[in-house]
């Protein structure tokens, strides 16, 4: 466990998944992976397969189409696994948490970890929200069912 | 052409299809027809060079549906034809034929509003998620947004349900 | 072949990377920040929460006696209760680093000194 | 809230929005807003252009190009920034005119930023036109012949790669276009590489029209007052989005919650294209093919209606055919 924890605390492996948001976040999201911003400078790095990832970054609200798919994203992740919510509707489902298709923010589906709120936010407080969730690992009280 | 040469070949070709017209301002005509006409009107537009169809969109009119085409003429003037449906029978003939662009917005139409396109090669659920209730249209303004959301929650209740078994 | 030139360009110049958590970075002049209520000037209309568009900002009580609650967690920074407020008591600041554990500490409470 | 509808054309969506409202109420945007609008959508057109670009090299394989470009996007990003505060979503347009004026002491460091853009902008043109491993995984692929496009009904840099001369902006002007000259760029490619062509030029046309625009803008006012009561009326409003023809429909019966209010972004419009371009394509080609028609998988298809009895926004979106085509893709971003 402990070479797990650290291997996770120096380079996390980050799946992003849009369960229905409106790009904003996505673009800020993949901002925060380019020259500017480079999260790889900690280690971090993209990954294209659940199955590879030690974090799920969601944008957007969970729309009733969405939720199982997002489920069994979760479902598929190596445990221990952390959930990132960024943006608003990520975090609460704002603006569009009384849609009928909504059903509100990730923590309706998923156990959420750090709420990254900002619409969107910028790339330097997604990379912030990362350092709160690496700061969570390290102290051992990540809900990250592991 | 201008919006008054377009006016004027309109109803030399559909003459007493048309009921109303509005050009409430440059490049934007309003055309209101009997429902019977329509198929007719979308070929006739066909040929005189209306080629783009930038959407259908459909309103609730409480007795009846509006359903509208919004047409392109070259890019620049935009015409939205127009007609009422019967709420009880919402059954139209589909244009794909003649305009196969419309294929997405005829399915669109379907899920939000019940109406069926007669003749549409795949009807099937477009923007709706697949466990949604059959007979449940969101855009019409019967359902208010509590009923909708207590139907669909119980709807997928049901189907964990199911899975669950 | 010229990005293979360009690559090699590439490797005499100063990294473009921000050294973001090391070194704060500035914020634009209109940056739309955490609203921040000056209750000073607050008259209790309501309005704020009226428009906002996502249901973020609520008010208990009415006129002078007003509390204020603002989730953060809800607030897309649009900056439409800043434009709508009739006194100019909410004041977009420059603050984006929001990040937290727990919805419920995200809510600012606001209140009138006596 | 227009302007969530989607994050990367959002400019385009509430330009829309405005233009519908303010026909609905009979009121005009004074001529230094619309030019205030021309910029900032020309400059939302360079940023999605560039984004697409680099997610167009990062769907052949080439991750270098795409690195380079997402760098050289941060210019414009910053240029939105300083004149606008937010990155991503403006804020700029609201019913009647602008938000923020554009003060002549920003005209140098925007055009500072736009001849930087330039250059880089040129050299990517020389590097995509010489390339090998661009021309062989573009030429050629996803073909979509004028006449598919047409009867298709595909909008935007989609149908202008196949060498329909077709720009809303040319052909139905709205904001200060009928003032600012420029060229509809077309080519008669018919495939990614002619799309990729026709957005590049796009982006040095834009950075044209913002020059023009930023020497030319008239002094005046940035808003109107907007009256209070709106007339049962309905109006159709047309942008060209940097994806393609954007067209918003918007009903209103007297009260203040509209009747109905339609969207139709530009990406569906272009999948019964996208599905013609498939056809006969190797598996290996969808990626850049689906990515060719520049899909923003967000913006796709929301609507948004106002129920006039309860007075919620109901707001759907099309996420079924996202869902396919992204286990299609895999899960890329």
């Amino acid at each position: 466990m402990g070479l797990l924890r650290w291997a996770q605390i120096r380079s996390p492996w980050i799946i992003h998944f849009n369960t229905g948001g409106c790009n904003g976040c996505d673009i800020e999201v993949v901002a925060a992976f380019t020259p500017r911003f480079d999260v790889e400078r900690f280690g971090i790095l993209l990954k294209g397969s659940p199955r590879h990832a030690d974090i799920l970054a969601v944008t957007g609200p969970v729309t009733l189409q969405v939720r199982d798919r997002l489920v069994r994203i979760y479902e598929q992740m190596p445990e221990p696994k952390y959930v990132l919510a960024i943006g608003a509707c990520a975090c609460s489902g704002a603006p569009f948490k009384d849609c009928y298709n909504v059903l509100g923010g990730v923590d309706e589906v998923l156990p959420v970890d750090v709420y990254v709120p900002g619409c969107p936010p910028k790339p330097e407080a997604i990379i912030d929200g990362v350092v709160k969730l690496i700061q969570k690992i390290k102290r051992g009280d990540a809900n990250g069912r592991g | 052409m201008e919006e008054d040469e377009i006016l004027s070949e309109l109803r030399r070709q559909l003459k007493e299809g048309i009921i109303d017209v509005k050009v409430p301002r440059k490049r934007r005509i309003f055309v209101w027809i009997r429902s019977e006409a329509f198929k007719n009107a979308i070929r006739r537009l066909k040929d005189m060079g209306f080629t783009h169809i930038s959407t259908i969109t459909a309103v609730d009119l409480k007795e009846s549906f509006e359903v509208i085409y919004h047409f392109a003429y070259k890019g620049s003037i935009e015409l939205s034809l127009r007609f009422n449906i019967p709420k009880e029978n919402p059954r139209i003939p589909t244009i794909t034929d003649v305009i196969p662009g419309a294929i997405l917005y005829e399915r669109e139409v379907h899920d939000l509003f019940g109406i069926d396109f007669i003749g549409h090669p795949d009807l099937i659920p477009l923007i709706l998620p697949e466990n949604w209730p059959r007979d449940i249209y969101p855009l019409r303004k019967e359902y208010s947004l509590e009923d909708l959301r207590g139907s669909i929650l119980k709807a997928g209740r049901d189907e964990r349900r199911v899975t669950a078994q | 072949m010229s990005i293979i030139l360009e690559a090699i360009r590439q490797i005499f110049k100063s990294p473009i990377t921000l050294k973001y958590p090391f070194e704060k970075t500035d914020v634009p002049k209109d940056f739309r920040g955490r609203p921040v209520w000056n209750m000073q000037k607050c008259v209790g209309c309501g309005l704020c929460s009226r428009v906002c568009p996502s249901g973020a900002i609520e008010m208990i009580g009415k006129g002078l006696k007003a509390e204020i609650k603002h989730y953060v967690d809800r607030c897309i920074f649009c900056g439409q209760c800043s434009e709508s407020c009739p006194r100019n008591a909410i004041t977009m600041t420059d603050e984006f680093e929001h990040a937290g554990y727990d919805r419920e500490k995200m809510i600012y409470e606001y209140r009138r000194e006596s | 809230m227009a302007e969530r509808i989607c994050g990367i054309c959002s400019d385009a969506h509430t330009t829309c929005y405005t233009q519908a409202i303010e026909d609905l109420l009979g009121i005009e945007a004074p001529p230094r807003a619309k030019y205030i609008r021309v910029i900032i959508a020309e400059l939302e057109r360079i940023h999605s252009h560039s984004l697409w670009l680099g997610i167009a090299a990062h769907e052949i394989g080439f991750d270098t190009l795409f690195m380079y470009l997402w760098r050289d996007r941060e210019t414009v990003m910053d240029m939105l920034e300083f004149i606008s505060g937010n990155r991503v979503h403006y804020a700029m347009n609201t019913i009647g005119g602008v938000r923020r004026d554009i003060p002549s002491e920003m005209t140098p460091k925007i055009k500072d930023g736009l001849d930087f853009l330039e250059k880089r902008i040129k050299y990517y043109i020389k590097t995509i036109s010489s390339d090998r491993t661009i021309q062989k995984r573009t030429v050629d692929v996803g073909i979509l012949k004028p006449k598919d496009a047409i009867e298709l009904c595909a909008v935007g840099p989609t149908l202008r790669a196949s060498g329909v001369k077709n720009d809303v902006r040319r052909d139905d002007p709205y904001a200060a276009y009928d003032e600012i000259p420029f060229n509809v760029v077309t080519h008669d490619g018919c495939d990614v590489f002619a799309r990729i062509i026709v957005r590049c030029e796009e982006m040095l046309e834009s950075i044209n029209m913002i020059r023009y625009a930023l020497d030319h803008m008239p002094a005046g006012m940035l808003r109107v007052r907007v009256p209070m009561a709106v007339e049962p009326n309905e109006a159709v409003s047309r942008v060209e989005a940097p994806r393609g023809e954007l067209i918003h429909y918007a009903r209103s019966n007297g009260t203040a919650r509209p009747e109905r209010y339609k969207v139709r972004s530009p990406t569906l419009a272009n999948i019964p294209a996208l599905c013609k371009m498939l056809m006969g394509q190797h598996v290996a080609d969808i990626p850049i093919v689906l990515a060719g028609i520049d899909p923003c998988f967000a913006c796709m298809d929301r609507l948004a209606l106002i129920d006039v009895n309860t007075g919620r926004k109901k707001i759907l979106d099309f996420n079924s055919l996202r869902e396919n085509i992204r286990r299609m893709r895999g899960n890329c971003p």
